[in-house]
Protein backbone atom coordinates (compact mmCIF):
# COMPACT_ATOMS: atom_id res chain seq x y z
CA UNK A 1 0.00 0.00 0.00
CA UNK A 2 2.68 2.44 1.09
CA UNK A 3 4.88 1.20 -1.75
CA UNK A 4 2.28 1.77 -4.45
CA UNK A 5 1.40 5.19 -3.03
CA UNK A 6 5.09 6.07 -3.08
CA UNK A 7 5.42 4.89 -6.69
CA UNK A 8 2.36 6.89 -7.70
CA UNK A 9 3.78 10.04 -6.09
CA UNK A 10 7.16 9.55 -7.79
CA UNK A 11 5.55 9.04 -11.19
CA UNK A 12 3.34 12.12 -10.72
CA UNK A 13 6.37 14.16 -9.67
CA UNK A 14 8.35 13.19 -12.74
CA UNK A 15 5.27 14.00 -14.82
CA UNK A 16 5.23 17.53 -13.47
CA UNK A 17 8.92 17.92 -14.29
CA UNK A 18 8.05 16.90 -17.83
CA UNK A 19 5.23 19.44 -17.94
CA UNK A 20 7.53 22.13 -16.58
CA UNK A 21 10.09 21.49 -19.30
CA UNK A 22 7.38 21.48 -21.95
CA UNK A 23 6.19 24.81 -20.56
CA UNK A 24 9.72 26.22 -20.62
CA UNK A 25 10.05 25.22 -24.27
CA UNK A 26 6.57 26.14 -25.51
CA UNK A 27 5.46 29.22 -23.57
CA UNK A 28 5.77 32.48 -25.49
CA UNK A 29 7.66 34.85 -23.16
CA UNK A 30 9.89 34.94 -20.11
CA UNK A 31 7.04 35.66 -17.67
CA UNK A 32 4.89 32.74 -18.73
CA UNK A 33 7.96 30.49 -18.65
CA UNK A 34 8.57 31.64 -15.09
CA UNK A 35 5.03 30.46 -14.27
CA UNK A 36 5.86 27.03 -15.64
CA UNK A 37 9.12 26.75 -13.72
CA UNK A 38 8.06 28.07 -10.34
CA UNK A 39 4.89 26.04 -10.17
CA UNK A 40 5.31 22.81 -12.11
CA UNK A 41 8.92 22.05 -11.19
CA UNK A 42 8.52 22.81 -7.52
CA UNK A 43 5.41 20.67 -7.37
CA UNK A 44 7.26 17.90 -9.20
CA UNK A 45 10.11 18.02 -6.68
CA UNK A 46 7.56 18.13 -3.85
CA UNK A 47 5.79 15.00 -5.03
CA UNK A 48 9.10 13.18 -5.46
CA UNK A 49 10.11 14.26 -1.96
CA UNK A 50 6.78 13.02 -0.56
CA UNK A 51 7.17 9.73 -2.38
CA UNK A 52 10.67 9.25 -0.98
CA UNK A 53 9.63 10.39 2.50
CA UNK A 54 7.16 7.51 2.67
CA UNK A 55 10.09 5.12 2.32
CA UNK A 56 12.65 7.03 4.44
CA UNK A 57 14.45 4.98 7.12
CA UNK A 58 14.24 7.49 9.96
CA UNK A 59 12.22 10.52 10.91
CA UNK A 60 15.28 12.72 10.59
CA UNK A 61 15.88 11.52 7.03
CA UNK A 62 12.28 12.34 6.13
CA UNK A 63 12.67 15.73 7.79
CA UNK A 64 15.81 16.42 5.80
CA UNK A 65 13.99 15.63 2.55
CA UNK A 66 11.25 18.05 3.55
CA UNK A 67 13.83 20.73 4.40
CA UNK A 68 15.44 20.28 0.97
CA UNK A 69 12.08 20.86 -0.67
CA UNK A 70 11.30 23.92 1.45
CA UNK A 71 14.74 25.36 0.64
CA UNK A 72 14.21 24.84 -3.08
CA UNK A 73 10.74 26.42 -2.76
CA UNK A 74 12.16 29.47 -0.98
CA UNK A 75 15.07 29.77 -3.37
CA UNK A 76 12.97 29.50 -6.49
CA UNK A 77 10.41 31.92 -5.08
CA UNK A 78 13.18 34.47 -4.63
CA UNK A 79 14.74 33.60 -7.99
CA UNK A 80 11.47 34.03 -9.87
CA UNK A 81 10.96 37.48 -8.33
CA UNK A 82 14.51 38.45 -9.23
CA UNK A 83 14.26 37.26 -12.82
CA UNK A 84 10.86 38.92 -13.28
CA UNK A 85 12.19 42.23 -11.91
CA UNK A 86 15.24 41.92 -14.14
CA UNK A 87 13.02 41.42 -17.19
CA UNK A 88 10.87 44.37 -16.15
CA UNK A 89 13.89 46.61 -15.63
CA UNK A 90 14.99 45.68 -19.15
CA UNK A 91 11.53 46.69 -20.46
CA UNK A 92 10.76 43.22 -21.75
CA UNK A 93 7.06 43.40 -22.50
CA UNK A 94 4.75 40.54 -21.62
CA UNK A 95 3.33 38.56 -24.51
CA UNK A 96 -0.37 39.25 -25.03
CA UNK A 97 -2.30 36.81 -27.19
CA UNK B 1 12.40 -0.63 -6.94
CA UNK B 2 15.97 0.28 -7.91
CA UNK B 3 14.99 -0.19 -11.54
CA UNK B 4 12.15 2.29 -11.12
CA UNK B 5 14.45 4.85 -9.51
CA UNK B 6 16.96 4.45 -12.33
CA UNK B 7 14.24 4.79 -14.96
CA UNK B 8 12.89 7.96 -13.36
CA UNK B 9 16.42 9.35 -13.07
CA UNK B 10 17.01 8.69 -16.75
CA UNK B 11 13.74 10.38 -17.69
CA UNK B 12 14.57 13.45 -15.60
CA UNK B 13 18.00 13.59 -17.21
CA UNK B 14 16.36 13.61 -20.62
CA UNK B 15 14.01 16.47 -19.66
CA UNK B 16 17.09 18.32 -18.37
CA UNK B 17 18.80 17.80 -21.72
CA UNK B 18 15.71 19.12 -23.49
CA UNK B 19 16.08 22.34 -21.50
CA UNK B 20 19.24 23.16 -23.45
CA UNK B 21 17.03 24.12 -26.35
CA UNK B 22 16.03 27.14 -24.27
CA UNK B 23 19.65 28.01 -23.52
CA UNK B 24 20.33 27.94 -27.23
CA UNK B 25 17.31 29.88 -28.42
CA UNK B 26 16.89 32.41 -25.62
CA UNK B 27 15.79 34.93 -26.82
CA UNK B 28 16.72 37.04 -23.79
CA UNK B 29 19.43 36.41 -21.22
CA UNK B 30 16.66 35.91 -18.63
CA UNK B 31 15.35 32.93 -20.60
CA UNK B 32 18.77 31.32 -20.59
CA UNK B 33 19.06 31.94 -16.86
CA UNK B 34 15.65 30.31 -16.36
CA UNK B 35 16.95 27.21 -18.07
CA UNK B 36 19.83 27.16 -15.58
CA UNK B 37 17.29 27.35 -12.77
CA UNK B 38 15.42 24.40 -14.29
CA UNK B 39 18.66 22.42 -14.30
CA UNK B 40 19.11 23.15 -10.61
CA UNK B 41 15.67 21.89 -9.57
CA UNK B 42 15.88 18.86 -11.83
CA UNK B 43 19.36 18.00 -10.56
CA UNK B 44 18.07 18.12 -6.97
CA UNK B 45 15.36 15.61 -7.88
CA UNK B 46 17.89 13.41 -9.71
CA UNK B 47 20.20 13.43 -6.69
CA UNK B 48 17.38 12.45 -4.34
CA UNK B 49 16.38 9.58 -6.62
CA UNK B 50 20.02 8.48 -7.01
CA UNK B 51 20.38 8.50 -3.23
CA UNK B 52 17.74 5.78 -3.12
CA UNK B 53 18.86 3.90 -6.22
CA UNK B 54 22.53 3.70 -5.18
CA UNK B 55 21.66 3.45 -1.46
CA UNK B 56 23.87 6.44 -0.70
CA UNK B 57 21.94 8.58 1.80
CA UNK B 58 24.81 11.09 1.79
CA UNK B 59 23.69 12.19 -1.68
CA UNK B 60 20.82 13.97 0.08
CA UNK B 61 23.40 16.33 1.54
CA UNK B 62 24.58 17.11 -1.98
CA UNK B 63 21.00 17.94 -2.90
CA UNK B 64 20.80 20.15 0.18
CA UNK B 65 23.92 22.07 -0.87
CA UNK B 66 22.49 22.36 -4.36
CA UNK B 67 19.25 23.80 -2.97
CA UNK B 68 21.25 26.37 -1.02
CA UNK B 69 23.65 27.35 -3.79
CA UNK B 70 21.74 27.02 -7.05
CA UNK B 71 20.02 30.35 -6.44
CA UNK B 72 23.34 32.19 -6.06
CA UNK B 73 23.93 32.17 -9.82
CA UNK B 74 20.52 33.77 -10.37
CA UNK B 75 21.32 36.42 -7.77
CA UNK B 76 24.66 37.16 -9.41
CA UNK B 77 22.89 37.39 -12.75
CA UNK B 78 20.20 39.82 -11.59
CA UNK B 79 22.80 41.95 -9.83
CA UNK B 80 23.70 43.04 -13.35
CA UNK B 81 20.60 45.28 -13.29
CA UNK B 82 22.35 47.72 -11.02
CA UNK B 83 25.60 47.91 -12.95
CA UNK B 84 24.32 47.70 -16.51
CA UNK B 85 22.22 50.45 -18.00
CA UNK B 86 18.57 49.55 -18.60
CA UNK B 87 18.32 48.26 -22.11
CA UNK B 88 15.49 49.65 -24.19
CA UNK B 89 15.73 47.06 -26.92
CA UNK B 90 16.39 43.95 -24.93
CA UNK B 91 14.25 42.03 -27.40
CA UNK B 92 17.12 42.19 -29.84
CA UNK B 93 19.25 40.35 -27.35
CA UNK B 94 19.15 37.10 -29.24
CA UNK C 1 14.07 40.38 29.87
CA UNK C 2 11.54 37.56 29.91
CA UNK C 3 10.84 37.97 26.21
CA UNK C 4 14.57 38.02 25.52
CA UNK C 5 14.96 34.76 27.38
CA UNK C 6 12.04 33.26 25.49
CA UNK C 7 13.57 34.39 22.22
CA UNK C 8 16.88 32.84 23.19
CA UNK C 9 15.27 29.53 24.05
CA UNK C 10 13.20 29.60 20.88
CA UNK C 11 16.20 30.17 18.65
CA UNK C 12 18.16 27.49 20.49
CA UNK C 13 15.37 24.96 19.92
CA UNK C 14 15.14 25.91 16.25
CA UNK C 15 18.89 25.61 15.62
CA UNK C 16 19.14 22.36 17.56
CA UNK C 17 16.29 20.99 15.45
CA UNK C 18 18.16 21.96 12.28
CA UNK C 19 21.31 20.27 13.60
CA UNK C 20 19.31 17.14 14.37
CA UNK C 21 17.97 17.06 10.80
CA UNK C 22 21.34 17.70 9.18
CA UNK C 23 23.05 14.91 11.13
CA UNK C 24 20.27 12.42 10.34
CA UNK C 25 19.33 12.25 14.00
CA UNK C 26 22.65 10.75 15.10
CA UNK C 27 23.48 11.08 18.78
CA UNK C 28 27.26 11.27 18.42
CA UNK C 29 27.63 14.94 17.58
CA UNK C 30 24.75 16.22 19.65
CA UNK C 31 26.93 17.81 22.35
CA UNK C 32 28.88 19.66 19.69
CA UNK C 33 25.69 20.70 17.94
CA UNK C 34 24.20 21.88 21.22
CA UNK C 35 27.16 24.17 21.76
CA UNK C 36 26.97 25.56 18.24
CA UNK C 37 23.20 26.06 18.51
CA UNK C 38 23.62 27.90 21.83
CA UNK C 39 26.30 30.15 20.36
CA UNK C 40 24.19 30.88 17.29
CA UNK C 41 21.15 31.59 19.48
CA UNK C 42 23.15 34.14 21.50
CA UNK C 43 24.61 35.85 18.45
CA UNK C 44 21.67 38.27 17.93
CA UNK C 45 22.08 39.52 21.53
CA UNK C 46 25.62 40.54 20.72
CA UNK C 47 24.95 42.26 17.40
CA UNK C 48 21.39 43.58 17.80
CA UNK C 49 20.97 47.31 17.38
CA UNK C 50 19.75 49.20 20.44
CA UNK C 51 16.50 50.31 18.85
CA UNK C 52 15.50 46.70 18.31
CA UNK C 53 15.73 46.02 22.02
CA UNK C 54 12.19 47.23 22.73
CA UNK C 55 10.46 44.65 20.59
CA UNK C 56 12.63 41.64 19.86
CA UNK C 57 11.86 39.92 16.59
CA UNK C 58 10.26 36.65 17.57
CA UNK C 59 11.70 34.18 15.09
CA UNK C 60 10.28 30.95 16.44
CA UNK C 61 6.61 32.06 16.64
CA UNK C 62 6.85 33.29 13.04
CA UNK C 63 8.30 29.96 11.93
CA UNK C 64 5.65 28.05 13.86
CA UNK C 65 2.81 30.13 12.44
CA UNK C 66 4.30 29.59 9.01
CA UNK C 67 4.31 25.83 9.61
CA UNK C 68 0.65 25.97 10.66
CA UNK C 69 -0.30 27.46 7.31
CA UNK C 70 2.19 25.37 5.31
CA UNK C 71 -0.31 22.59 4.45
CA UNK C 72 -2.71 25.16 3.01
CA UNK C 73 0.01 26.75 0.87
CA UNK C 74 1.22 23.37 -0.36
CA UNK C 75 -2.34 22.32 -1.17
CA UNK C 76 -2.83 25.51 -3.17
CA UNK C 77 0.48 25.02 -4.96
CA UNK C 78 -0.81 21.61 -6.05
CA UNK C 79 -3.60 23.42 -7.91
CA UNK C 80 -1.06 25.90 -9.25
CA UNK C 81 1.14 23.15 -10.62
CA UNK C 82 -1.76 21.23 -12.16
CA UNK C 83 -3.11 24.41 -13.73
CA UNK C 84 0.15 25.39 -15.39
CA UNK C 85 0.96 21.80 -16.39
CA UNK C 86 -2.41 21.46 -18.14
CA UNK C 87 -1.85 24.74 -19.95
CA UNK C 88 1.61 23.66 -21.08
CA UNK C 89 0.51 20.22 -22.29
CA UNK C 90 -2.71 21.19 -24.09
CA UNK C 91 -2.05 21.42 -27.82
CA UNK C 92 -3.79 24.81 -28.06
CA UNK C 93 -1.97 26.20 -25.01
CA UNK C 94 -4.73 28.36 -23.47
CA UNK C 95 -2.94 31.53 -22.36
CA UNK C 96 -4.37 35.03 -21.97
CA UNK C 97 -1.69 36.78 -19.92
CA UNK C 98 -2.17 40.18 -18.36
CA UNK C 99 -0.46 42.37 -15.77
CA UNK C 100 -2.04 44.41 -13.00
CA UNK C 101 -1.03 46.17 -9.80
CA UNK C 102 -2.27 45.15 -6.39
CA UNK C 103 -1.96 47.78 -3.67
CA UNK C 104 -0.31 46.24 -0.63
CA UNK C 105 -1.79 46.57 2.83
CA UNK C 106 1.30 44.96 4.37
CA UNK C 107 4.01 47.22 5.79
CA UNK C 108 7.34 47.16 3.94
CA UNK C 109 9.88 44.56 4.99
CA UNK C 110 10.11 40.81 4.58
CA UNK C 111 6.33 40.27 4.56
CA UNK C 112 5.62 41.58 1.02
CA UNK C 113 8.50 39.49 -0.38
CA UNK C 114 7.06 36.40 1.30
CA UNK C 115 3.66 37.30 -0.12
CA UNK C 116 5.08 37.63 -3.62
CA UNK C 117 6.76 34.22 -3.32
CA UNK C 118 3.51 32.63 -2.18
CA UNK C 119 1.48 34.38 -4.88
CA UNK C 120 3.90 32.90 -7.43
CA UNK C 121 2.99 29.41 -6.21
CA UNK C 122 -0.76 29.98 -6.52
CA UNK C 123 -2.62 29.02 -9.70
CA UNK C 124 -2.00 31.37 -12.59
CA UNK C 125 -0.26 34.24 -10.77
CA UNK C 126 3.32 35.50 -10.61
CA UNK C 127 4.23 38.50 -8.48
CA UNK C 128 7.07 40.91 -7.81
CA UNK C 129 7.19 43.64 -5.18
CA UNK C 130 7.49 47.15 -6.56
CA UNK C 131 7.30 49.75 -3.83
CA UNK C 132 3.94 49.66 -2.03
CA UNK C 133 2.44 47.50 -4.76
CA UNK C 134 2.55 44.00 -5.97
CA UNK C 135 2.92 43.68 -9.71
CA UNK C 136 1.02 40.54 -10.64
CA UNK C 137 1.38 38.70 -13.93
CA UNK C 138 -1.55 36.35 -14.57
CA UNK C 139 -2.00 33.56 -17.09
CA UNK C 140 -5.75 33.96 -17.45
CA UNK C 141 -6.90 37.58 -17.61
CA UNK C 142 -10.58 36.59 -17.54
CA UNK C 143 -10.42 35.46 -13.93
CA UNK C 144 -10.65 37.70 -10.87
CA UNK C 145 -7.81 37.25 -8.43
CA UNK C 146 -8.59 39.92 -5.85
CA UNK C 147 -10.18 37.72 -3.18
CA UNK C 148 -7.33 35.21 -3.28
CA UNK C 149 -4.74 37.96 -3.02
CA UNK C 150 -6.52 39.56 -0.06
CA UNK C 151 -6.82 36.23 1.71
CA UNK C 152 -3.14 35.45 1.17
CA UNK C 153 -2.14 38.91 2.32
CA UNK C 154 -4.11 38.48 5.55
CA UNK C 155 -2.43 35.10 6.15
CA UNK C 156 1.03 36.55 5.60
CA UNK C 157 0.18 39.40 8.00
CA UNK C 158 -0.78 36.78 10.60
CA UNK C 159 2.45 34.83 10.07
CA UNK C 160 4.58 37.95 10.52
CA UNK C 161 2.35 39.31 13.27
CA UNK C 162 1.88 42.71 11.58
CA UNK C 163 -1.26 44.80 11.12
CA UNK C 164 -2.75 45.41 7.70
CA UNK C 165 -2.92 49.07 6.76
CA UNK C 166 -5.37 50.68 4.40
CA UNK C 167 -3.89 50.69 0.90
CA UNK C 168 -2.29 54.00 0.08
CA UNK C 169 -3.61 56.77 -2.15
CA UNK C 170 -6.80 56.78 -4.31
CA UNK C 171 -7.73 53.46 -2.97
CA UNK C 172 -11.34 52.34 -3.37
CA UNK C 173 -10.27 50.75 -6.61
CA UNK C 174 -7.66 48.22 -5.60
CA UNK C 175 -7.31 47.18 -9.20
CA UNK C 176 -5.42 49.16 -11.71
CA UNK C 177 -4.66 47.73 -15.08
CA UNK C 178 -1.26 48.80 -16.21
CA UNK C 179 -0.47 46.69 -19.21
CA UNK C 180 0.30 49.71 -21.34
CA UNK C 181 2.66 51.67 -19.15
CA UNK C 182 5.93 50.29 -18.01
CA UNK C 183 5.56 46.62 -17.23
CA UNK D 1 18.61 -7.35 -16.52
CA UNK D 2 16.41 -4.35 -17.11
CA UNK D 3 18.22 -2.62 -14.30
CA UNK D 4 21.55 -3.25 -15.96
CA UNK D 5 20.39 -1.85 -19.30
CA UNK D 6 18.94 1.18 -17.52
CA UNK D 7 22.17 1.78 -15.64
CA UNK D 8 24.10 1.64 -18.91
CA UNK D 9 21.65 4.00 -20.58
CA UNK D 10 21.89 6.40 -17.66
CA UNK D 11 25.68 6.36 -17.71
CA UNK D 12 25.71 6.81 -21.47
CA UNK D 13 23.38 9.81 -21.37
CA UNK D 14 25.36 11.36 -18.52
CA UNK D 15 28.66 10.92 -20.33
CA UNK D 16 27.38 12.25 -23.66
CA UNK D 17 25.70 15.19 -21.97
CA UNK D 18 28.88 16.02 -20.06
CA UNK D 19 31.08 15.90 -23.15
CA UNK D 20 28.62 17.87 -25.23
CA UNK D 21 28.30 20.53 -22.53
CA UNK D 22 32.06 20.82 -22.15
CA UNK D 23 32.42 21.26 -25.90
CA UNK D 24 29.62 23.82 -26.08
CA UNK D 25 30.87 25.81 -23.09
CA UNK D 26 34.29 26.07 -24.73
CA UNK D 27 33.20 26.75 -28.29
CA UNK D 28 30.34 29.21 -27.73
CA UNK D 29 31.41 32.72 -28.76
CA UNK D 30 28.64 34.47 -26.78
CA UNK D 31 30.06 34.79 -23.28
CA UNK D 32 26.79 34.79 -21.35
CA UNK D 33 25.67 31.55 -22.97
CA UNK D 34 29.06 30.04 -22.28
CA UNK D 35 28.66 30.88 -18.59
CA UNK D 36 25.19 29.33 -18.42
CA UNK D 37 26.56 26.24 -20.17
CA UNK D 38 29.43 26.13 -17.70
CA UNK D 39 27.00 26.19 -14.76
CA UNK D 40 25.04 23.37 -16.36
CA UNK D 41 28.32 21.52 -16.95
CA UNK D 42 29.13 21.81 -13.24
CA UNK D 43 25.72 20.41 -12.32
CA UNK D 44 26.03 17.44 -14.66
CA UNK D 45 29.59 16.79 -13.52
CA UNK D 46 28.35 16.69 -9.93
CA UNK D 47 25.71 14.17 -11.01
CA UNK D 48 28.45 12.09 -12.66
CA UNK D 49 30.49 12.08 -9.44
CA UNK D 50 27.36 11.07 -7.55
CA UNK D 51 26.79 8.21 -9.99
CA UNK D 52 30.43 7.12 -9.41
CA UNK D 53 29.72 6.89 -5.66
CA UNK D 54 32.12 9.79 -5.01
CA UNK D 55 29.81 11.72 -2.74
CA UNK D 56 32.43 14.07 -1.33
CA UNK D 57 33.68 15.07 -4.75
CA UNK D 58 30.09 15.58 -5.89
CA UNK D 59 29.51 17.84 -2.90
CA UNK D 60 32.59 19.92 -3.66
CA UNK D 61 31.78 20.11 -7.38
CA UNK D 62 28.22 21.18 -6.63
CA UNK D 63 29.28 23.91 -4.23
CA UNK D 64 32.35 25.22 -6.02
CA UNK D 65 31.75 24.34 -9.66
CA UNK D 66 28.07 24.96 -10.14
CA UNK D 67 27.44 27.44 -7.35
CA UNK D 68 30.33 29.74 -6.60
CA UNK D 69 32.31 29.66 -9.86
CA UNK D 70 29.15 30.25 -11.89
CA UNK D 71 28.32 33.28 -9.77
CA UNK D 72 31.90 34.57 -10.02
CA UNK D 73 31.91 34.19 -13.80
CA UNK D 74 28.61 36.06 -14.06
CA UNK D 75 29.92 38.83 -11.81
CA UNK D 76 33.07 39.05 -13.95
CA UNK D 77 30.97 39.17 -17.11
CA UNK D 78 29.00 42.12 -15.75
CA UNK D 79 32.23 44.00 -15.10
CA UNK D 80 33.41 43.47 -18.67
CA UNK D 81 32.63 46.20 -21.16
CA UNK D 82 30.07 46.28 -22.61
CA UNK D 83 27.43 44.85 -20.24
CA UNK D 84 25.28 41.81 -20.91
CA UNK D 85 22.74 42.26 -23.65
CA UNK D 86 24.68 44.95 -25.50
CA UNK D 87 27.64 45.19 -27.77
CA UNK D 88 29.76 42.11 -27.69
CA UNK D 89 27.38 39.45 -26.45
CA UNK D 90 24.61 41.15 -28.35
CA UNK D 91 26.47 41.28 -31.64
CA UNK D 92 27.92 37.84 -31.40
CA UNK D 93 24.57 36.46 -30.45
CA UNK D 94 23.05 38.05 -33.50
CA UNK D 95 25.78 36.88 -35.84
CA UNK D 96 26.72 33.43 -34.73
CA UNK D 97 23.51 31.47 -34.73
CA UNK D 98 25.21 28.52 -33.13
CA UNK D 99 24.99 28.15 -29.40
Amino acid sequence: MIVSLSIALLLAGVGFFFAGTVGLLRFPDVYTRLHALTKADNLGLGLIVLGLMLRAETGAAAGKLLVIWLLVLTASGAASQLVASWARARRIRPWQG
Amino acid sequence: MTTLYLALTLFLLLTLAAGFWRVRHGPTAADRMLAAQLFGTTSAAILLLLAEALELPALRDVALVLALLAVIAVIAFTASVKTATPDQDSRDDR
Amino acid sequence: MISQLAGLLGRFTLFLGIWWLLTDGRQAGLMFGGGIAAAAAMLPLAIAEPRDAGKPRALLPTVLRGLVLLPFFLWQSLYGGIDVAVRALKPRMPLAPSVFDYRLRLPPGPAPVMLASLVSLMPGTLATVSGARLRVHVLDATRNYQDELELLEAQVAWIFDVALQAPQAPAPNVWQHSTEQDV
Amino acid sequence: MAGLILAWALDGVLALLLLWLAWRALSTPALFRAVVLFIAFGLVLALVWARLYAVDVALAEMAIGAGVTGALLLAALVRLEPPIGRGREHRQDAEGDEV
